[in-house]
């Protein structure tokens, strides 16, 4: 299934699954018309569905997640359900640590146990809605895997994404929704990405991202021998990289390999235990995150739900974030209104969020577009070094593209940009030079020549035999 | 012995009024405030007067309660605040001459329509000091209050100076649990002294007595109450109380009201002949005759003006620590 | 001074925490559980009231003890039912909700108390419930009067922490109670009915509340008294805080309050050279200064006080 | 990028988000629908409700002087909720106004008797400032505990409101009682420490002024200052407030500490115009009956002086039912209970009263407070 950010897809499929009831319309199981009032009902009937926000309990174990409802008896039955899991996932040859907190897995992992939780309960119909979105290529893989087998062994799939090639490459038929409406159903084979993309917006759009010819300046950030420590070891250790100015430069790594907390580090959110963070020659290692802001080095944090918008204010409100003490939004301790009004205005055309006013509270926009929000805020403070991470996580066609086609004129407007990302596609496309991160560690450099297999290896914690550190 | 009904009544004119008690507790707390509103009761019985209260008064509602019941043609206010009312009294006072106040436990006459009255004589926790005393075999008594107010504390000293009196090598464990309405606290105060090895305990401390009674029970020890003749309590337990003897001591003002005399400008104290410890009831016979003469003895001393009853600890000498 | 101390350790100190701590402790069992389910009440206090009231009249009408607690559990359980039908169904704010049932339990049952008994004197008063000690272990030195010389509430009130800790992570109620209480919406996601379990775990907390309210009336004392729990109830709400939201941390926690008020009455009487104020005071220093002694990490369930809305993520 | 071009799609004037009428009216109803359950109970009591219910209305608004008293208790109710308010705001669940309260009017009686003989206009306001620099700092303990140790404010709080009220008798009693008295209090303060009575035969004084100036300078802090937008920022998600720059900590302190100030005034106002000396049983529990008015008041400084003042009325009102109409006193309790239950309850209307989803109210944090965010602590 196939939709611009907000078509309606999940709520369709929050229908399915009893989350949501429709106020008109038949639903059919079977050739059977039924209403599905709840998720137990759903379950009941051999509807799982694999969420687009995770819904699992980071503080119960992965078995505790999936046997979650499904117990019978005063103390259940763990050890037995214990093998069925390890059935399950010997049979996709995936395997899971039974016993570890579901909050202390990578996404992937996490991810997994969804998949795991909606086949313990025998889904026949698995609806897996934007399930790659923070899959790394090897883990994206991994799912589609999972997904092939299942429809061999008769059961069906509903995979929502984002992007275009996984939908030819793995689905029978495909649905377009745009704006709550089924566009069309068609099968697969046959059609292109670019019909595809056509059908979702109803337009062409153009695809190929063009960069002009690098002109990289002088450093502006330059991190050298880095620690920092976690509970137990440190997270990052000697890890050295430089940004210059005209520059993107791509962190590729699977999740959980220390990219947020070099990020958090670098903005003044984590402290560091040894090394040095320069920042146009200024060593700005544990200075406050404000400080750190107002020299010029901005962030865009993955998880915009929780650390970029406050979700419960408008959007005036949250066009204030971060300028709360700057002029002109600021003077003498007091808020210009008027001001911030006008800048909430002036995101909201500019960047084209989709929203009625700037007094609509934030929980009322999709994610891609409080994506392009909090991107257009960002902007304002006229960074000369971005730190992007993620930023097209969920993002449809049209805001990822317009996401990436900003990272690249800021580029080219002689800042510096560093991308953090899951997604290898995104980073190749985007960087002038991919720096593979693995348990803290630059591992190895890669470049646009590089091939998609050398930095899964990297990825995957292979040293390259004698690096080779091209640069264009 | 009891509560003396000898008060010297001047005759008072017939007509029926209407009296109302304030009080900063509730009507049913057992102890000091109960007191109150039995002399309340007992006003209702004798003089058919029609009567009010405002239990839980907060000291900020007072001043508008008060011009409620002056509007209302309420003669008499009876008041037990521990003090905190005197500044709103002495306002509306102030504006409505015709009504009376009663302070009970108070310091404070300013106007002539305001009388304050010491009710209870230290004499009487003095002598429940020495029946103290006198009673333990231990020789170590315990003394439970609620909060450490000036009052309450007045009579802990009265009752330690008895027992001291009596018996100067005794020893005291005194507790204030800072409260009035935790009786499982009280209890648990009780149970530390006994642990200690008191064998005889005195309890002021309103509800929060309710636990030291239960505790002396359980213990099968004997506990002397306050305020009111306690003994319905645990009879089996309360071997007597420091009564006020409340109800007489407001009648009395009332009648001298009503009388021709009028009130004087003073504090009215209580004289030690018109109020005693309660009677011992069912416990009579655990009394020896020697323990009755000695009291009946101190008592007359006490009357007599021989000795002197300190009214605070330092008097006392006692902010000392007691070691055993 | 050192003479205070010493007399720290004695077995009547030991006793008098084990008795204090019995109705923190059950009353704080409860409202772990309901906690853990994230919603955070605060009416225990109202709750034990109305405990001791019913507790008593149970009782004091039947002539047993155990009908008297039954009573107490059912009331504490009736006022539950209310709060969670405000806090839970219609999804007021859990706080308001709690204040307003306290003032409602605080007038209802000395309303209802003085509609039976009138404004008497002489209070009425019930059989007091008897130690029962275990045959052989209560003549253990010194461990045996201090635990084993107890009523069958205080042995109660310290198995419940052990038999939470089971149901919380042994058994499949429990973890579906856990996952509504940190995630409520993955949970409803499959199939646990969130507010079915958030109504069960606050009836739960009730049901403790009015005993440990029981407990208060019928085995401390032997009567009620009004408004007799003297702010009991907040103390259990802070005890399953400072215990961390984990039943050994609030068996841990109760039993240090306990101690600490046991202590504090003890001091008192032995007549140490501070002004009385600060010695009553000594269980809330106790308690603040043993908080920020403990920087570990609050394990406060994630969604503590927030109502469960199925359609708003 | 078509985005970049396409045209703003607002009016002129974005609207903002309105209260309608019925909505400020529903605790009103509520209220009503409460009374009305409780002339049940009142009936059953064998009483007769009228008179109980005339007389309650008569307390509070039925003349000038009864009036005057539900203002003169406004006063320091409506300080201390618009403290709770803000303190709420920042993510900082405080239950500690009752033992900054008493923290202010010990301030305030310490500056007014031992500070020499000085004119009414330098005096009066110097002992205002002295409470609230005392409520400051006795909620910066609690402000500090949580934001350099974790400790959880509720707990911390509720133990600090012990021990000031614990502080207070010491004091009442021992160092500052009044000379030549065995009663718990200190000594009158000099009247120029007064709070002038602005209407003659009543209780009204100068400071029923302060709730209204008071909620002016909240709502200026919160929404119309940095440092409030900061502080509410923090406390509807602290990692945002981090992650833009945000001294959260600073944040929660500075917001604890006004929320501490306005609870001490409240404390001076309550010495400085009622009971000119510090007494026991000055405070009335304001402190907690603070909290569920600024809930009542969805934690808006308007809304919550509308709450302060039903509070206020029922409270001054209830005292008359029980001499007027010998309703007894628990029923009273009672009948605040149901109350406060029914007015809350009413709250599940507002969303049937309008289209949820398209016209979200202005952000309250009625529904989702978090009461105990531990990542505000460093
Ligand atoms: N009941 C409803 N009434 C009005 N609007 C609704 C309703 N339900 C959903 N919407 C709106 O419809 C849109 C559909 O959102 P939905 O989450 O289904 O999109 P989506 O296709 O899953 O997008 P994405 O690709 O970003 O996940 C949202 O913008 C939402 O605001
Ligand atoms: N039943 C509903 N009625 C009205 N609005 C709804 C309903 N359900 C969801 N919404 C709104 O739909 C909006 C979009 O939801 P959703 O989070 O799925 O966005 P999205 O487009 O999928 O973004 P992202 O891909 O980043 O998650 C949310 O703001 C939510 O408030
Ligand atoms: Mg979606
Ligand atoms: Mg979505």
């Amino acid at each position: 299934m196939l939709g611009e950010n907000g078509a309606g897809k999940s709520t369709l499929m929050n229908m399915l699954y009893g989350l949501l009831t429709p106020d008109e319309g038949q639903l059919f199981w079977k050739d059977q018309p039924v209403s599905i009032r709840s998720p137990r009902r759903a379950i009941s009937m051999g509807i799982g569905m694999v969420h687009q926000h995770f819904m699992h309990v980071p503080q119960l174990t992965v078995l505790e997640n999936i046997v979650l409802g499904q117990e019978s008896g005063l103390f259940g039955d763990l050890p037995s359900a214990e093998r069925r899991l390890f059935q399950i996932a010997s049979d996709f040859c995936q395997p899971i640590d039974p016993r570890a907190l579901v909050g202390s897995l990578s996404v992937g992992e996490q991810q997994r146990v969804e998949i795991y939780k909606a086949l313990y309960r025998h889904a026949e119909l698995l609806i897996l809605d934007e399930a790659t979105a923070m899959l790394t290529p090897r883990e994206a893989e991994q799912l589609f895997e999972i997904c092939r087998t299942l429809v061999a062994r008769g059961k069906s799939v509903i995979f929502i994404t984002h992007k275009l090639d996984e939908v030819i490459s793995l689905s029978n038929r495909v649905t377009v929704l745009r704006h709550g409406r089924n566009v069309s159903t068609f099968r697969t084979d046959g059609t292109s990405p670019n019909e595809l993309a056509r059908l979702m917006v109803g337009r062409e759009i153009p695809t190929k991202i063009t960069k002009s010819i690098r002109r990289p300046g002088p450093a502006v950030l330059e991190i050298t021998n880095l620690d920092v420590s976690g509970h137990r070891t440190n997270i990052i250790q000697h890890l050295s990289l430089s940004v210059h100015a005209g520059e993107i430069v791509g962190i590729a790594g699977v999740d959980g390999n220390g990219q947020t907390e070099l990020v958090e580090a670098i903005c003044g959110l984590r402290r560091i235990t040894r090394g040095a963070i320069l920042f146009n020659g200024e060593d700005i290692a544990n200075f406050r995150p404000a400080a750190i802001l107002k020299k010029g080095l901005a962030c865009l944090p993955a998880d915009r739900h929780s650390a970029a918008v406050v979700e419960s204010f408008s959007l005036e409100q949250n066009a204030l974030l971060g300028f709360s003490h700057t002029p002109p939004f600021a003077a003498h301790g007091f808020i210009d209104s008027a001001a911030v009004l006008n800048f909430a205005q002036e995101i909201i055309a500019q960047y084209g969020v989709k929203a009625d006013s700037p007094a609509t509270s934030m929980r009322n926009l999709s994610g891609g577009h409080q994506q392009r929000f909090v991107f257009g805020r960002t902007l304002r403070h006229d960074p000369r070094l971005l730190i992007a991470v993620q930023p097209t996580r969920g993002l449809d066609i049209v805001s990822s593209d317009f996401v990436r086609r900003e990272l690249v004129e800021l580029r080219d407007a002689g800042k510096g940009v560093l991308l953090v990302s899951m997604d290898l596609d995104e980073v190749l496309v985007l960087s002038d030079r991919v720096e593979v991160i693995h348990r803290g560690q630059i591992i190895g450099s890669a470049n646009e020549h590089s091939s998609r297999e050398e930095i899964g290896l990297m990825m995957a914690g292979v040293r390259p035999g004698a690096p080779p550190r091209l640069e264009l | 012995g009891s509560a003396s009904n000898a008060w010297p009544l001047p005759a008072p004119s017939a007509k029926s009024f209407k009296v109302a008690l304030i009080l900063g507790g509730r009507v049913n707390e057992p102890g000091y405030y109960n007191a109150g509103y039995q002399a309340l009761l007992s006003l209702k019985q004798k003089y058919n007067a029609e009567i009010a209260y405002e239990e839980n008064l907060q000291p900020a509602d007072a001043e508008q309660v008060l011009r409620a019941l002056a509007e209302d043609g309420f003669r008499y206010v009876i008041v037990m605040g521990g003090g905190t009312y005197d500044d709103f009294i002495r306002d509306v006072a102030a504006d409505y001459p015709a009504m009376r106040f009663i302070i009970i436990s108070g310091g404070f006459t300013q106007l002539p329509s305001i009388v304050s009255i010491r009710t209870g004589h230290p004499g009487v926790p003095f002598l429940a000091g020495v029946l103290m005393a006198e009673m333990s075999k231990t020789k170590k008594i315990g003394l439970i209050g609620g909060r450490a107010s000036p009052p309450a504390v007045a009579d802990h000293v009265a009752v330690i100076a008895g027992a001291k009196f009596a018996c100067p090598q005794i020893q005291i464990l005194d507790t204030y649990t800072e409260n009035y309405d935790d009786p499982s606290i009280g209890k648990e105060a009780a149970l530390a002294q006994i642990d200690e090895g008191a064998d005889l305990i005195f309890a002021n401390a309103n509800t929060t007595s309710f636990g030291v009674f239960q505790a002396a029970r359980e213990r099968a020890i004997l506990a002397i109450g306050a305020a009111t003749d306690q003994n319905g309590i645990a009879p089996d337990t309360i071997l007597t109380s420091a009564a006020y003897g409340m109800d007489n001591a407001v009648e009395y003002l009332i009648d001298l009201d009503r009388s021709a005399r009028g009130w004087q400008n003073k504090v009215y104290t209580t004289e030690l002949t018109m109020v005693d410890l309660a009677p011992f009831h069912s416990l009579d016979s655990r009394v020896p005759i020697r323990v009755r003469q000695k009291l009946a003895e101190v008592r007359q001393q006490l009357i007599a003006g021989k000795i002197t009853i300190p009214a605070s600890y330092d008097q006392l000498h006692m902010h000392a620590p007691i070691h055993k | 001074m050192l003479n205070s101390f010493a007399l720290a350790p004695s077995i009547g100190f030991l006793a008098a925490t084990v008795r204090l701590s019995t109705p923190l402790l059950l009353a704080a069992s409860g409202e772990l559980v309901t906690e853990r389910a994230g919603v955070l009440n605060l009416s225990i206090e109202g709750m034990m009231l109305n405990g001791a009231l019913f507790g008593f009249l149970g009782a004091y009408f039947s002539g047993s003890l155990f009908v008297g607690w039954l009573a107490g559990m059912l009331a504490g359980a009736l006022l539950a039912l209310l709060f969670s039908f405000f806090a839970i169904t219609l999804r007021s704010h859990q706080v308001i909700v709690a204040l307003g049932i306290n003032l409602l339990a605080l007038g209802e049952t000395s309303f209802l108390y003085r509609k039976i008994f009138g404004l008497a004197t002489l209070t009425p008063q019930i059989k007091p419930a008897l130690p029962h000690p275990i045959p052989t272990l209560s003549h253990i030195p010194l461990l045996g009067p201090v635990l084993f010389d107890q009523t069958i509430l205080t042995y109660a009130a310290f198995l419940f922490p052990p038999l939470v800790w089971i149901f919380l992570y042994k058994t499949p109620a429990g973890r579906s109670l856990r996952a509504v209480g940190e995630n409520a919406v993955a949970a409803d996601s499959v199939g646990v009915d969130v507010q079915c379990i958030r109504y069960l775990a606050t009836i739960f907390g009730g049901l403790l509340a009015g005993l440990a309210g029981a407990y208060l009336s019928t085995v401390a004392l032997n009567l009620f008294l009004e408004n007799m729990t003297g702010g009991a109830g907040w103390i259990a709400v802070t005890i399953v805080i400072f215990g961390n939201w984990s039943p050994l941390g609030i068996a841990l926690a109760a039993l240090t309050f306990g101690g600490a008020e046991a202590l504090q009455l003890r001091l008192q009487s032995s007549g140490i050279g501070v002004p009385r104020e600060f010695i009553v005071m000594f269980p809330y220093l106790l308690t603040l200064v043993a908080l920020s002694g403990f920087v570990k990490r609050s394990k406060s369930p994630a969604q503590l006080c927030i109502p469960f809305i199925r359609s708003f993520q | 990028m078509t985005a970049k071009r396409s045209p703003p799609t607002f009016r002129k004037v974005a609207p903002r988000a309105r209260w309608p009428l019925i909505e400020v009216l529903l605790p009103v109803v509520a209220v009503v629908a409460a009374l009305l359950l409780g002339a049940l109970i009142i009936a059953f009591a064998g009483l007769n409700p009228l008179r109980a219910y005339a007389a309650l209305a008569r307390g509070a608004f039925g003349s000038v002087g009864s009036f005057s008293e539900t203002l003169v208790r406004f006063c320091p109710l409506a300080l201390c909720a618009l403290g709770v308010l803000v303190a709420f705001r920042a993510g900082f669940f405080s239950i500690g106004a009752d033992g900054q309260f008493y923290l202010g009017a010990l301030a305030a009686t310490f500056v007014a008797l031992k500070v020499p003989a000085l004119p009414s206009i330098v005096l009066v306001p110097l002992c205002m400032a002295g409470a609230m620099a005392a409520g400051t700092l006795w909620a910066l303990v609690a402000g500090l505990l949580k934001v350099r140790l974790g400790v959880n404010e509720v707990v911390s709080t509720i133990m600090l409101n012990a021990i000031a009220s614990l502080l207070i008798d010491f004091l009442v009693r021992g160092p500052l009682r009044a000379p030549g008295t065995d009663l718990q209090y200190t000594a009158v303060i000099p009247k120029f420490a007064w709070l002038p009575r602005i209407l003659p035969h009543t209780r009204l004084h100068a400071g029923v002024f302060l709730p209204l100036i008071a909620a002016l300078l909240v709502y200026i802090f919160l929404w119309r200052m940095s440092a409030g937008f900061d502080s509410r920022v923090t406390g509807a998600n602290s990692v945002a407030a981090r992650h833009a720059g945000i001294n959260v900590g600073g944040s929660v302190l500075g917001a604890v500490a006004i929320s501490g100030a306005l609870a001490g005034l409240a404390g001076a106002v309550e010495i400085q115009a009622v009971f000119h000396r510090l007494q026991a049983g000055i405070g009335s529990d304001y402190g907690y009956t603070a909290i569920p008015i600024a809930l009542v008041g969805k934690t808006l400084p308007g809304a919550t002086l509308l709450a302060a003042l039903i509070f206020a009325a029922l409270g001054v009102g209830s005292a008359m039912m029980q001499i007027k109409a010998s309703v007894p006193s628990p029923l009273v309790v009672l009948l605040q209970g149901l109350i406060i239950l029914f007015v809350v309850g009413s709250d599940m209307f507002v969303p049937k009263l309008r289209k949820w989803r398209q016209t979200l109210p202005p952000e309250t944090t009625s529904g989702n407070l978090p009461p105990m965010d531990p990542s505000i602590a460093e």
